[in-house]
């Protein structure tokens, strides 16, 4: 008699996967508080959320009004007043109006009280474009990378979605989350066991001799396809999906290209102080004659235009025309 | 045939072209989600009829009543927000930062609370250059929670700028009931600490939003300084067209049943309802075919007017 | 002699306490500026006297006043602000962002209104493990042109949180006229539209000020949610010992003579007076000569407590 | 009989140079208002404003609550409405607050209406420590650089905060415009003539054939400092000053370093997704075998304790350590 053999993992919806950390993470410590805009019986505007408010209550799931400045700073002090909250901010745009608190309070106050107050904090956050113009489109990761005393995670798969908001509610923190707006209908298998991913391991999701792509949140998936279609004129490309910007797990990207030879990084945010800029110049200091070019968006807002939005950010074939541009100009 | 100047004659078009502007819009979901104005009507027209040439209005992201009710054309809100060269911001701004400052129309913003120190900033060139404007802000209910207001108001309060803040108080931030956000009894009364005039008025009832805008506005004018006005309002649909609803249907048809729009209209002949619809129809069904027939932009925009 | 218990004795002693700190603080020069609390001494004494031991208080960055009278040691403070490894933060908060949370005094912090939201989340981490404590923060009349306040407010009364906000309205912000800043008549109105009580004292009075806030720090213990204080008090000095000031020798004279330390001991023998005033002075000279002996941080430290 | 040349410059302080900047420019162009924090009767926290509103008036020198949300957006929207507003922040930390309306509105707004409104603003702000502590010491201009849509100037002489800032009032903007704290008792020759900085050229402080020192405002003296003392053992240091960094002068980077071969950038910011690193990357475009360091702060708060803060920011002797390094692995 054939038996199956037994299931380890389920597919998930991205966003199922954060409700499923957050349900967890919220059973097994009371210390777990929700803030955010209609996280309650909306459950979210990409309803990651849907649930939580039945089961864990208006205690600790709280629907705040529209004031980010606020909504940080409660979650700060909350924090540092020994709580663990994971703050909503629905697009990481309006971060900026929370940016006082979190850079100014939050990221410094175990250094400026020399280790009295520590901020366990989860900021949760939603980048890049989906249709929604110039101010729900932006990706600032890279002035957040470059905080000290924040962490920056930004997951591309449901298994990280879930793994990382585990590992960031369990942070001495402050930890940024960063989503985006178009993986939370992304499906992918989350293991059944309760698995955690360490902040600052990325994940190589392909493996090829030519080039190595690096790319995070919703441009891992971009890289996969412009890696696929490269497989079919022979150029094969390690796709490493960095996972955490802050720290960079520059180990992982400096192998890989240690063997490839040839790095381009893939971003949605703008280009200049970007995160591959960063991880160009710290893979140089280890590997002197890599090549690396960098894609990025365009210098310029992203319009909610469907036109201009994809003019905009970069698609498959940017990243193949870099690819090409770069071995090319290499061979030639 | 009623006189086409008289008072209900005008801002009943008005109403009825944003509502008949939503409804040909809305049939065209390829152009991706919108933020509809109706069952707000009567505060975007109200407030309009109370402003003069001279004046700037700057709003919110739910901006269609607004632009319309300024006298942007149906024609070109269509084509800004089916995407197309053809609109004022060229199709780059579209939904929720529709602009036509030339006409008065400021601009709609799509921060929540993020055009109320703009605006401000605006109505102090007015008072720097002393000209002749006031600068009107329309924000929703949800940005009351937001400090920019407090700043704002203090502000316009401390230089007595010509600027009239104008909450659209629908009662909901996407699924959030006013109540559960905001503390207080009255919107208005946030004016009150700032030692500014402040009032509460029916948002579904035309002839109260206007009458009590322009008493603010020609105060402003008058150099009198800034104020706050509430209008109670109703959103008929869902947050966005890509939002779902959290309303009942028995609320929600309640809400209806206060439509601004048949709140005026008692008592007009059917027939002049029917000759009405039949324009304001008319005029949208051909500012889509418009809007469709017109180019997208060229992609360079993507990278035009960035420095 | 009076009863070291007496009413008036303990906060006596706790202001002259905070005033003879800051005159041997300021003759130490070499250690950079410092942001002193002379002449508001009866806001911080008297917050403090009405605070319990599972409160909290959360200041602004002008914090030596409410830092001592909250029981952070003369010894602690001193080596705090002169840099070193013997403060509480260890030497690397210093001026502006003493902290010891252990002892209540959650800390200052330097950014104008940055402490009022972080505070709101310290009381609401109260409310949520259902701590005894009430949280008080304390803030400049600066911080009340900030957006941070209305946010502050309105979250603390929709969530009847327990905490009370006290402003400590010296009149200016550096140097700018709380009058030319701020239009409210009373920034203690600034509660109203919230629901929320509000109430102006004498800032200069200790026992005015200590009776006020008790009132509203246990209202808040008993669940009843958020109020705002505001105390009308003097600054002695100018902004900091790095700024000029901008006020008349006339000005400053008036002021001087509202002091709240010679208030309160009105009628006190001349020799109770000394003998208070040498067990003060000697406690700062003592705090002082350790504060030089202590260890500077070791270079480490730069880099600690980051992550 | 001999006779002096006629003078064509005159020694002024840094903050002088910007008093007459703005002078002449309110008096040349009516447009020009200033917001502030007690920038009036009080002359502003460095004293660059002295005397400025008994010349223009509370009307065209306005005091501000401390309020920088809103002292941002009044001045993007006088701007957006046809003045020509300086609006100061006195620490950059604090510009933070006012982030919203500087990028999502500002920076984006002749984007967004498709060119029908532009926003000639500057944004006047204060970088850097000096014994200030935490939350008065951050350098956050990488922030900036990577907003499309805003420039971002910081000069280093009383000229150049003559001459750019004259540019800067000129400009149709959004323009950053970063002093140090240090700098504004600093000295310098500025000439009588009326002289424009244009933005976006850097300039060369010192020629030397074997490193390229590239910084910026105070960190320039600091190069300077480092490239006098290696002059005394033979090496001989290129430093540029950037002026502009947004839009960056790679033309005289380049040049320089074709002739170096080395490069050591300067920053008192972050390291990460910093100046340097962008520099690094765009240089390495041009010129692949170029060595490059970067010098920073520690990736951490930056103390008021003056220990700490001397240990945290970049000084000489570090600048001269990355050279010698940089210059002695190559000769390895
Ligand atoms: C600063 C900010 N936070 C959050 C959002 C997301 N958002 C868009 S509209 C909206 C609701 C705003 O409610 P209200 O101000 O009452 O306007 P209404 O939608 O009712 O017209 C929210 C939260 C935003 N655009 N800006
Ligand atoms: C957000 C912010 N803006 C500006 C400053 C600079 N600053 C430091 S103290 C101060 C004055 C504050 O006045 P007030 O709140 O009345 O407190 P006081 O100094 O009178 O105690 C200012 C403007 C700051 N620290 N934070
Ligand atoms: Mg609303
Ligand atoms: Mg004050």
């Amino acid at each position: 008699m054939s038996s199956e053999p037994p299931k380890t993992s389920r597919k998930l919806f991205f966003r199922e996967a954060i409700t499923r950390a957050l349900t967890e993470e919220m059973a097994n410590n009371p210390k777990v508080i929700l803030l955010g805009q209609d996280i309650g019986k909306f459950g979210g505007s990409y309803k990651e959320f849907v649930g939580l408010i039945d089961r864990f209550g208006s205690t600790r799931v709280l629907d705040t009004p529209v004031a980010e400045a606020a909504m940080v700073g409660l979650g700060v002090g909350a924090a540092a007043a020994g709580l663990h909250p994971l703050v909503s901010i629905t697009y990481m745009d309006f971060l900026m109006l929370g940016l006082d608190p979190l850079v100014n309070y939050a990221a410094k106050a175990r250094f400026k009280t020399g280790g009295q107050i520590t901020v366990p904090l989860v900021v949760k956050t939603t980048a890049g474009a989906k249709g929604q113009g110039v101010v729900h489109s932006q990706c600032i990761e890279a002035w957040l990378m470059a905080v000290p005393g924040l962490k920056v995670v930004a997951p591309s798969t449901a298994a990280d979605a879930y793994g990382l908001m585990k590992a960031a509610l369990r942070d001495p923190g402050p930890v940024v989350y960063v989503d985006h707006k178009r993986l939370f209908a992304t499906t992918g298998e989350v293991p059944l066991a309760e698995t955690i991913i360490p902040i600052g391991q990325a994940a190589i999701r392909r493996t090829g001799d030519d080039v190595t792509i690096v790319a995070h949140s919703w441009m891992v998936r971009i890289a996969l396809e412009a890696a696929e279609r490269l497989q079919t004129e022979g150029i094969g490309c390690d796709v490493i999906d960095l996972r955490s910007l802050a720290p960079l797990d520059m180990a992982t990207i400096t192998q890989s290209v240690a063997r490839t030879g040839a790095m381009v990084t893939v971003e949605e945010g703008q280009l200049t102080c970007g995160v591959g800029t960063e991880i160009a110049f710290q893979l140089r200091e280890h590997l002197e004659n890599a090549r690396i070019a960098r894609v990025g968006a365009l210098p310029a807002p992203v319009s909610s235009n469907p036109l201009l939005e994809a003019a905009c950010i970069p698609d498959a074939d940017r990243v193949i025309g870099a690819i090409r541009k770069l071995l090319g100009s290499n061979s030639a | 045939m009623p006189n086409p100047d008289s008072d209900i004659f005008r801002p009943l078009r008005a109403m009825m072209l944003i509502r008949a502007f939503e409804k040909a819009l809305v049939s065209r979901a390829d152009h991706g989600f919108q933020l509809l104005s109706s069952g707000e009507e009567a505060v975007a027209v109200g407030l309009c009829d109370a402003m003069g040439p001279d004046d700037q209005l700057l709003s919110s992201g739910r901006s269609i009543g607004p632009a319309l009710a300024r006298g942007i054309t149906a024609d070109q809100v269509m084509a800004e927000l089916l995407g197309k060269a053809t609109g004022p911001n060229r199709g780059k701004g579209g939904r929720g930062h529709i602009a036509q400052p030339d006409i008065g129309f400021f601009g709609a913003h799509a921060v929540v609370g993020g055009n109320l120190t703009i605006a401000a900033g605006v109505a102090l060139a007015m008072k720097v250059e002393q000209r002749p404007g006031v600068v009107v802000c329309l924000f929703g209910d949800g940005a009351c929670g937001s400090g920019a207001l407090h700043e704002t108001l203090n502000i316009a309060a401390i230089w007595q700028l010509p600027l009239v803040l104008v909450c659209n108080n629908n009662q909901l931030s996407v699924s959030t009931a006013r109540g559960t956000a905001l503390a207080p009894a009255r919107l208005s009364d946030l004016a009150i600490p700032f030692g500014l005039p402040g009032a509460t008025v029916d948002g579904m009832d035309v002839v109260a939003v206007r009458d009590a805008a322009r008493e603010f506005i020609e105060a402003a004018r008058r150099g009198k300084g800034p104020a706050m006005l509430e209008c109670l309002s109703e959103r008929f649909f869902s947050h966005s067209t890509a939002t779902r609803d959290t309303r009942s249907a028995a609320e929600l048809s309640e809400i209806h049943a206060r439509c601004p729009i048949e709140r005026l209209a008692h008592g007009l002949s059917p027939a002049i309802r029917a000759a009405l619809q039949a324009e304001v129809d008319a005029e949208v069904a051909a500012a889509l075919t418009k809007a469709d027939n017109a180019p997208w932009p060229d992609l360079a925009e993507a990278l035009s007017d960035v420095l």
